[in-house]
């Protein structure tokens, strides 16, 4: 059962990631990379990651790609043509990618631990304790510094995004009532005498 | 093949790396598309820390996890506002247009 | 006293030489020639005493000069009988043609500088003959060279001279390359290069080989050859003597000073100052003998067609050079000595009176432009025949004594060596044309009718080669010019007016020369060669044991004493046909024979043989080396070559920058993936 | 140790930064667009603080937050190296920012924010602080490359940083992943535990990935691709702070994570360092040649410097870490001297930054050009100037270490890089003269004046920097 | 004052001087004339310390002298300053010919006065340092600093192609030293110091030695220069100004034989003997090669650079004979040729300040107007091809003759470069200076000012007086170069019995 829902998000997942590579329509790209992460929380579950599960579609779906997506949708780019341009490298990059993958292959299929890797675990899994509440229990006691740092990155991509993105146009027109409400006769007509044959 | 073990979940984050990576180097036309290979590439990692995590039952893969995935939001953000600052400015979000310093 | 004879031509240079300018030219002629006479008088007093008296001779260290390691060279001048023959020499025709300069060059602006570099040359020949060491002697010797170039080149406007001067510079250098190895040879051999001390060491050395070169060689035949090569190069030997000749640019009283009387004798000197060494050296002395006697046959050969005044006598100046070195060959030092002694007399006189008769012709040289003077010029006449019977050893007259004892020596030394035998027929050969040359000049200048512009036709009637009109060409306008534009001597007065006989100051010196000429023979004779041999030299000269040439040349049969006397009869008798008897016999045989004629009027095509095999080899080679090695080759694959390389280097390195991300992403990716590779085929290892 | 205890006496310039960067924020978003001198000035201020707060620290070696940190004298030492950079930085961005318009309070936040990330990454002691220091200091950098937001370039390599950046991070945490796989723990003294000779090829992947990544903050070849582009295209302050404060973060954790988390793969990291170290100064010296643009070709320079430190790396002893050490602090001065120098090219109002525009420079600012003079002569490592001594003590460290061909190599480069710093000297003292600069602002007159004296007394009078260094070798063996 | 003795003093002096030019601000005429002066007190001044040094130098030890140590950089590094009988000499010729240099300048440097004295007083400094240094590290900082400023001298105030020249110089020799530097690193991590006096006592691996040698051959080979590292002499020649060129040709090509007597030849003796064929290949190649080279040159500047490089090579042969009359020829040599060649440059600047051109054709029959000129440039051509009672002729005789004994095919070779060099050099003397005066260019001409002719006469006098006198130099040098025979005889022979043994 495990290896059936394995499988079926794994396959889902790469086939995915497959169609956000190499879509042509980028919003298309956004949705598959959605679907993607869905069934990457599905293996997460799988692998008794429960919160991180969560916190993945929560973020992800509905942060991340969201922004994706309004960014997309805002800047209404063209349709890629991906093909273009693809031949000429395509070769040596997938050459090296196979080479890559091979080696990443090679790893991940011989792969051993160090025969202390068991001892040195700092947080053991307490099977008694719930995931969440065993991430939340190590999370704001042991690593309390990296999370007020990764506070900071918040604040700093933040800052960054504000800066960057945060405009203040001076010639912008926009409506101002007081202003319109203070006007007054006196103030916005002038009355001038034209004199015959000379004009203003 | 049934039982589901460690090397499973690292030939699947291996792939999806390598799918990632690639998209970075073959895509030609949007930034937004690598952008979101990076997200795959960070998926993949994940997926490794989580599934090391299990295999020592240790904990400390899943927090690694959390920090790269709050840091990987943070960092999608800010890749967007300098993105959407370089389309203000160029008017394309085009890879193969983003040459202008080179040599 | 030594020190005065020495030092006081040197006072007199830096005398003339720095304080010309202010002191002025009278002051400066005087002061150089008054030293020199002082030298003179003191050279005879030291002769009589060292010489003819009883004193062995000393040597006073004046101070160290070098000390390195096992080589010590002190300054020091040595006063035996050999040196005191020099003194006596160089001082006597020293200052007298100081005293004759002063007539022959007093419408030369430049006289300070001139009288200066004369009394140099003395100085630095007087190191030479009083030198206790190798090294001194090598000062003096480069000294002299220096002292020559200058003179040579006195004349700094005219490009004949300076190439002149050049070239005898650089072939005495040739010499002194020799010299030097030679140099470097005895000390490695002795570790010493004082005389007393290389002297004291050689006889141990004899027969002792010695691995140099990549050779073994007998290692006194080698350093007396080395040290020969040096000789014949400032003795203008055969091989080296090429810039003797044209040393005739120079001013004629230098000729007769450098070129004849003194510093061309010091090749000779040398061998006999060496003469303990080169007595071990069998060997060398045979080529000694063999040079000198090929330099005197072929200098006189030579001597026969040459038309300028000087060069003729130049070429006889060679010619004796080679008897002396037969003599000194065949181990008769002393009789060497005794023809340098006489031979600086008459040479001297016949240069000077050479001289005397260009300055009658306004400068000129070329004989053929002569004729008939002797009745303008009387007394320069008279002294010139005088030169010429002692040159070509009339009895009793100087030349006689020195060069029948040479030729005697030559045929008494054929016994032990047969190349004695070939100098023999050399010498006497010679001989007869020294008589003819001498002679020719004699007619050519002094007899027959005035030719002073009949220049052109003679040339076409002798067909030189458009090579040789060129060069003499350019020598007369070049000289021509030369005068016109400093001498303030108008050249176009030449020939506008009589020929004169030259001041008292010019002829005074001739008076004292001719005297010598005369008398030097029969006075000497027996000290340097005769029964008081012994006495005299007092061992200045080494002899081996198995040496008694002295002794044996007295000996030879009558007829060889005769023949040098028959051939020079001889030689007069078809010099009188020739020039006076019968005029247009030699042209006549000039054109019956011309390739002959040319080969000898061009000095057997030596200049241009070594022209083409070193000059231009050198500066084709010098021109390859700069552009090609220099340039193409070290620059090209060093500096210049890497710098371009560089630069490729650079331009790839810029073009694998492109600017678009993916290349900048795939770089990194291949980065890792060369480095996990390499790893992994390492692993696999 | 209780938490506190640490944070004042461990964490104290982190706090001091965090705390004063939170202020700063608060000032910046009350006052405005006017809050910017403010700011800056206390920018500074905090900063300084925060290197007085190192200067004064004596503690002794010690690890906190559960190891996850550490506060020895190697991450002191380079820290205050971060720091004085950072400062110098904002120095000299004061006029710049003004003249373009740019003066928002944000930018000294985020200089601040970034240091902060450096400083965390220099003390970091596991492989998630690593990540987070490295990833705050990095978004911090990848804003102030696109700062001048109307600017083409600046956004172009803002883009292209990040970009690259985020791949690099990508690679590090799959390496880190796969570290944390095989030792079972995040914490270098764990991973050096697990990890022993002949090690299976995932931690040597795991080691490549982090290194990558490293060598990327550094710009070390063939992973500095993005470095001239970034330092062409981002506004000249921001380069001077990458060129400065963040490669003192990224060669200190290079150089501490291989030393503490791998001495039992010595021989593997050492090939791989070596590789780098010779891809860079080669690359350096090469494409810096026929370089116009005077940023770009720092950039170069900047690569091969990287290469050159990295050869005490190399070494991987003690005087290798001296080397490092010592050539870090010297590369920091001459950097930041000769930004200053760029800095001040500025004609008629315009700013400038080709080489050319140097041309007659010593006729028209003689001062200046003497001064730009030494720092190129310093680059290329002509001695007496103090970057000689940079270059001696790395090689030294190699030749000890038996690393000839590494040191031949890299005295070649580096005569061949010195090419291109005589030209500029070339340019400055050989050639007509080009239009005169303005007169340049007084920090950045001072700035260059010091770094320059510095470089040339250096010999003078060593002894601290040489000292200073030394210890904080000697920490981390 | 803090510990630093005399030899400190003289090596930094000329700082002094600039701190003082420092101040002087203006291009107007009296702060010119400030500035020329006070450039030339220094330098007389730094001349007459090292003259007191002289004073006090015992010539008869072989041991360093004046010795003074501070810390220093830590790691075996340390300040360290002393002069034995090696480096003596090249101190006093440094200092001496250091106002010529100035005086030389006076006119001729019209731009950027301050600039070339601060550039020359720092190069004095530079140099005297490098004879002075007991520090192998300290000697190659003063070493390479040299280059920095004559990189500036050729550059900014040099001839047409002067930024090749100055660029071909500086990157050549810094290729060079800083294989050197590498070998003075492995050096260190052998001895453990590198305290000179300790280094000379060390004896490095056979092995070693045999690269160290390469690698310090590199170094010195350029800056000597040897054939086929020559070219960027003439170069750099040719595009100095006078003084430039002065100094290079005196000075800075001595640092290469310099340093072939401090390192290369005592502390690696194996090599030495074993590399000594190809020294004395390259040298008699650079005599002959570089002579006919001469020969044809076109250039007065670009002849005498190319001389320069034959006599190199009669220094580089001395040197390597390891015999008493090699080493001392050679040593001579140099001094002899600092003092010639600057003449000679000196002479080249004479007429390169009236004409501006180096051309030899531009010239001819110079000695018309110029007859004082002609005099002295006719001295040291004299000198130059080695005359004896001049210099030359000294240095060149002891040389030969030491070389003579150690190989007599290198001797031979070697002497025809007396041939070639009066061949070339009486050439180029007859071009320039013989002759008539007829290019109406030349007509003007006038002869050595009384500042020229305060320049030469000391240069004429010495150059005779040590031809004739040559023992007060051989003297100084004496004591230290048998100690060094004595001590590679030993090591030379220690090894053979090491090998008979085996």
């Amino acid at each position: 059962m495990q290896a059936v829902f394995f499988y079926l998000f794994a396959t889902i997942m790469i086939a995915s990631a497959g169609v956000v590579i190499f879509a042509r329509n980028p919003v298309h790209s956004v949705l598959f990379l959605i679907l993607a992460f869905c069934n990457g929380a599905g293996l997460f579950l799988l692998a008794g990651a429960e919160f991180l599960a969560m916190i993945l579609i929560v973020v992800y779906v509905g942060a991340v790609a969201v922004l994706f997506l309004f960014v997309v949708m805002m800047l209404d780019v063209d349709f890629a043509e991906l093909k273009q341009g693809f031949a000429k490298y395509l070769p040596v990059g997938v050459g090296v990618g196979v080479v890559v993958l091979a080696e990443l292959g090679f790893v991940a299929l011989g792969w051993s631990s160090a025969p202390s890797a068991a001892d040195a675990a700092a947080n053991p899994i307490i099977p008694q304790m719930s995931n969440t509440a065993a991430l939340g229990q190590i999370l704001y006691t042991k690593y309390v510094i990296f999370f007020q740092a990764s506070a900071l990155v918040l604040l700093t991509a933040m800052i960054g995004a504000i800066v960057l993105t945060l405009h203040h146009k001076p010639n912008i027109k926009r409506q101002k009532i007081d202003e319109q409400n203070a006007r007054t006769r006196e103030n916005v007509i002038e009355i001038k005498k034209v004199p015959f044959r000379t004009g203003v | 093949m049934l039982t589901i073990g460690l090397t499973h979940y690292l030939v699947v984050a291996a792939v999806l790396f390598t799918l990632g990576v690639a998209g970075i180097i073959l895509n030609r036309k949007n930034i937004i598309v690598i952008l979101m290979s990076v997200e795959l590439i960070l998926l993949a990692v994940k997926l490794n820390f989580v599934a090391f995590s299990q295999s020592l039952a240790d904990l400390t893969g899943q927090v690694f996890a959390l920090f790269v995935l709050t840091v990987a939001a943070a960092e999608a953000a800010i890749g967007l506002a300098i993105l959407v600052t370089f389309y203000r400015n160029r008017g394309t979000i085009a890879v193969e247009d983003i040459n202008s310093l080179k040599g | 006293m030594i020190y005065a004879i020495v030092f006081l031509p040197l006072v007199g240079f830096l005398i003339a030489g720095a304080l010309g300018p202010w002191i002025g030219v009278r002051a400066s002629e005087l002061v150089t020639t008054g030293f020199l006479m002082i030298c003179a008088v003191l050279s005879w007093i030291v002769f009589f005493d060292v010489a003819l008296g009883h004193n062995h001779g000393y040597a006073p260290i004046i101070g160290n000069w070098m000390t390195v390691g096992d080589l010590k060279v002190d300054w020091a001048l040595r006063v035996d009988t050999l040196t005191a023959v020099m003194l006596v020499v160089v001082n006597t025709v020293s200052s007298l043609v100081h005293l004759y300069s002063i007539g022959y060059m007093h419408e030369d602006p430049d006289r300070p500088r001139f009288f200066a570099y004369l009394s140099l040359f003395t100085f630095a020949m007087l190191m030479l003959v009083t030198a206790d060491n190798l090294v001194q002697m090598f000062f003096g010797w480069e000294g002299v060279g220096l002292a020559s170039y200058l003179l040579i080149g006195f004349w700094y406007q005219k490009p004949s001279a300076n190439a002149a001067a050049i070239k005898a510079f650089v072939v005495n250098r040739v010499g002194d390359f020799g010299f030097a190895l030679g140099i470097f040879l005895v000390f490695q051999l002795t570790k010493s290069l004082g005389f007393e001390e290389v002297f004291a060491a050689v006889p141990g050395l004899a027969g002792k080989t010695i691995h140099v070169f990549g050779m073994d060689l007998d290692a006194l035949t080698l350093a007396t050859f080395l040290l020969f090569i040096g000789a014949m190069g400032k003795s203008a030997q055969f091989l080296l003597h090429t810039w003797l000749p044209d040393a005739m640019e120079g001013p004629t009283p230098v000729s007769a000073l450098i070129h004849a009387a003194t510093m061309v004798t010091a090749g000779v000197f040398m061998v006999a100052r060496l003469s303990p060494i080169f007595e071990y050296a069998p060997t060398t002395l045979e080529f000694v003998t063999l040079v000198g006697a090929v330099t005197a046959i072929f200098a006189a050969t030579v001597g026969l067609v040459q038309n300028d005044i000087k060069r003729v006598i130049a070429y006889s100046t060679c010619s004796q050079l080679g008897y002396m070195f037969v003599a000194e060959g065949v181990g008769a030092y002393s009789i060497g000595v005794y023809h340098l002694f006489t031979h600086a007399f008459f040479k001297a006189l016949l240069f000077l009176g050479a001289g005397s008769v260009i300055h009658a012709m306004h400068h000129e040289q070329d004989m053929r432009n002569m004729g008939g003077l002797r009745k303008d010029i009387p007394f320069t006449f008279a002294m010139m025949i005088i030169g010429t019977l002692a040159l070509t050893g009339f009895p009793f007259t100087a030349g006689f004594y020195s060069k029948d004892a040479i030729i005697e020596a030559a045929y008494a030394a054929s016994e032990h060596h047969h190349v004695a035998m070939f100098a023999f027929i050399a010498t006497v050969a010679a001989a007869g044309l020294t008589s003819f040359y001498s002679w020719r000049l004699v007619f050519m200048t002094f007899f027959g009718a005035r030719k002073a512009h009949a220049v052109q036709s003679d040339h076409a009637d002798e067909e030189p080669t458009a090579a040789q009109l060129a060069h003499a060409d350019g020598d007369h306008t070049h000289q021509d010019h030369s005068h016109d534009h400093d001498h303030g001597h108008g050249h176009d007065d030449h020939g506008h007016h009589a020929p004169h006989e030259s001041p008292i100051v010019m002829l005074a010196p001739l008076a004292v020369l001719g005297l010598g000429a005369l008398g030097a023979g029969i006075v000497f004779g027996k000290y340097f060669i005769g029964h008081d041999y012994d006495e005299f030299w007092k061992g200045a000269l080494f002899t081996g044991r198995d040496n008694h040439i002295i002794h044996e040349f007295h000996d030879v049969a009558l007829g060889v004493g005769l023949a040098p006397t028959v051939v020079m009869a001889l030689g007069f008798v078809v010099a009188l046909y020739f020039y006076v008897l019968k005029p247009g016999t030699a042209q006549a045989l000039a054109r019956t024979f011309p390739r002959l004629y040319r080969f000898l009027l061009n000095k057997w095509y030596f200049d241009e043989l070594y022209d083409f095999l070193f000059v231009r080899p050198a500066f084709a080679l010098g021109r390859l080396f700069w552009k090609g090695g220099d340039g193409a080759i070290i620059d090209g694959l060093g500096p210049d070559g890497v710098a371009a390389r560089v630069a490729d280097g650079a331009r790839l390195a810029v073009r694998l920058q492109t600017g678009y991300v993916y290349h900048y992403a795939f770089a990194m990716l291949i980065g890792v993936a060369a480095v996990v590779t390499y790893f992994i085929a390492g692993g696999l290892r | 140790m209780p938490f506190f205890v640490q944070l004042a006496h461990h964490f104290l310039p982190e706090t001091i930064l965090a705390v004063g960067v939170m202020a700063l924020i608060l000032i910046g978003a009350f006052r405005g667009e006017r809050g910017f001198g403010l700011v800056d000035e206390m920018a500074v201020g905090i900063l300084g603080l925060a290197l007085v707060a190192i200067a004064l620290s004596s503690t002794p070696d010690t690890s906190i937050f559960d190891g996850a940190y550490i506060d020895d004298g190697f991450s002191r030492f380079m820290k205050a190296l971060t720091l004085i950079g950072a400062i110098v930085s904002i120095l000299l961005s004061v006029d710049w920012l003004q003249r373009n318009g740019l003066e928002k309070f944000e930018y000294p936040v985020l200089i601040i924010l970034s240091t902060l990330g450096m400083l965390l990454l220099i003390s970091a002691d596991n492989l998630i602080a690593l990540y987070l220091g490295l990833e705050l200091m990095s978004l911090a950098l990848y804003v102030m490359a696109a700062f001048a937001r109307d600017d083409g370039r600046s956004s172009e390599a803002g883009l292209k940083y990040f970009v690259l950046g985020a791949l690099s991070s990508g690679m590090m945490l799959y390496g880190a992943s796969l570290l944390y796989g095989f030792a079972g723990t995040v914490s270098f003294a764990g991973i050096a535990a697990a990890v022993s000779t002949s090690p299976p090829i995932g931690v040597i992947f795991g080691l490549v990935f982090v290194l990558a990544a490293l060598a990327f903050k550094m710009s070390a070849a063939p992973f500095h691709m993005w470095t001239p582009d970034v330092y062409q295209g981002a506004p000249t302050p921001v380069t001077a702070f990458f060129a400065s404060a963040a490669k003192m973060a990224a060669v200190a954790i290079t150089v501490r994570i291989v030393i503490t988390a791998f001495p039992g793969v010595k021989d593997q990291w050492r090939q791989i360092i070596i590789f780098i170290a010779i891809a860079s100064m080669l690359l350096g010296s090469f494409a810096a040649i026929g370089q116009e643009n005077i940023k770009r070709l720092m950039a170069y320079s900047s690569i091969g410097h990287m290469g050159f430190a990295l050869i005490g790396l190399a070494a991987g002893d003690e005087a290798g870490v001296r080397g490092v050490a010592i050539y870090l602090t010297i590369y920091l001065i001459m950097t930041l001297g000769t930004f200053a120098a760029i800095l001040a090219m500025r004609v008629e109002g315009r700013y400038v930054e080709n080489v050319s525009d140097l041309a007659g420079l010593s006729r028209t600012n003689g001062w200046m050009a003497f001064f730009l003079a030494m720092l190129m002569f310093s680059l290329a490592g002509v001695p007496p100037l103090a970057g000689f001594f940079a270059k001696y003590y790395v090689l030294l460290a190699a030749v000890d270490a038996g690393l000839f061909g590494l040191a031949v190599i890299g005295v070649l480069a580096s005569a061949v890089a010195a090419y291109y710093y005589l030209r500029v000297v070339k340019v400055m003292y050989f050639d007509e003269p080009a239009p005169a600069f303005d007169r340049a602002p007084m920090a950045l007159r001072a700035v260059l004046a010091a770094s320059t004296l510095a470089l040339l007394g250096f010999w003078v009078y060593p002894s601290p920097v040489m000292d200073a260094a030394a210890a904080a070798a000697k920490s981390l063996f | 004052m803090f510990g630093f003795g005399i030899l400190s003093g003289v090596t930094f002096l000329p700082l002094v001087g600039v701190a003082f030019l420092l101040t002087q601000k203006g291009d107007d005429a009296a702060s010119l004339r400030n500035i020329r002066w006070a450039t030339l007190a220094t330098t007389l001044a730094t001349f007459a310390l090292s003259l007191y040094i002289w004073s006090g130098f015992d010539t008869t030890s072989a041991a360093f002298q004046f010795v003074e140590q501070k810390n220093w950089l830590g790691s075996g590094l340390v300040y360290k300053l002393g002069v034995d009988g090696f480096s003596m000499p090249f101190v006093l010729l440094t200092t001496f010919l250091m106002p010529f240099a100035i005086l030389a300048s006076w006119d001729s440097i019209q731009k950027r006065v301050k600039e070339y004295m601060i550039a020359f007083l720092v190069l004095e400094t530079l140099m005297v340092g490098v004879f002075c240094a007991l520090d192998i590290v300290l000697f190659y900082l003063f070493f390479e600093g040299g280059l920095i400023p004559m990189f500036l001298i050729i550059g900014i105030w040099g001839g047409k192609r002067r930024v090749y020249a100055s660029f071909k110089f500086f990157l050549y020799t810094l290729v060079g030293s800083l294989l050197m530097l590498v070998a003075i690193l492995a050096m260190y991590g052998k001895a453990g110091t590198t305290d000179i006096t300790v280094l000379l006592h060390t004896d490095f691996p056979k092995e070693m030695q045999t690269w160290l040698w390469l690698a310090f051959f590199a170094s010195f080979a350029v800056k000597m220069p040897m054939w086929p590292v020559h070219t960027w002499l003439p170069d750099a020649h040719v595009e100095a100004p006078t003084a430039g060129s002065v100094i290079l040709a005196a000075i800075l090509l001595k640092m290469g034989g310099y340093g072939f007597i401090r390192f290369s030849l005592p502390m690696f003796p194996d090599a030495s003997t074993n590399f000594a064929p190809l020294i004395y290949a390259l040298s008699v190649i650079a005599i002959v090669y570089t002579s006919l080279v001469a020969l044809v040159q076109e250039d007065i500047k670009k002849l005498i650079a190319y001389s320069s490089v034959a006599h190199m090579g009669f220094v580089t042969m001395g040197l390597f004979t390891l015999n008493a009359q090699g080493m001392q020829g050679a040593i001579f040599q140099m001094i002899s040729h600092g003092l010639v060649a600057g003449a000679l440059f000196l002479c080249v600047g004479v007429i390169y300040d009236r004409m501006h051109t180096r051309e030899i054709a531009a010239y001819g029959g110079l000695v018309n107007r110029m007859p004082l000129y002609a005099f002295v440039f006719m001295l040291f051509t004299m000198a130059n091809v080695g005359l004896p009672g001049t210099t030359g002729f000294i240095g060149e005789f002891l040389s030969l003759t030491g070389a003579f004994q150690a190989n007599s095919w290198v001797a031979l070779i070697a002497t025809s470069g007396v041939v070639l060099s009066a061949a070339y050099a009486l050439y180029l003397y007859r071009r320039v200076i013989f002759g008539v005066l007829d290019k109406a260019s030349l007509k003007n001409i006038a002869d050595l000012t009384p500042r020229e002719i305060a320049i030469f006469t000391p240069l004429v006098l010495l150059t005779l007086y040590y031809g004739i006198q040559p023992q007060a130099i051989l003297n100084a040098t004496q004591a230290s170069v048998d100690n060094l025979i004595q001590t590679h005889t030993a090591l030379i022979d220690a090894v053979k019995l090491a090998a008979a043994g085996q």
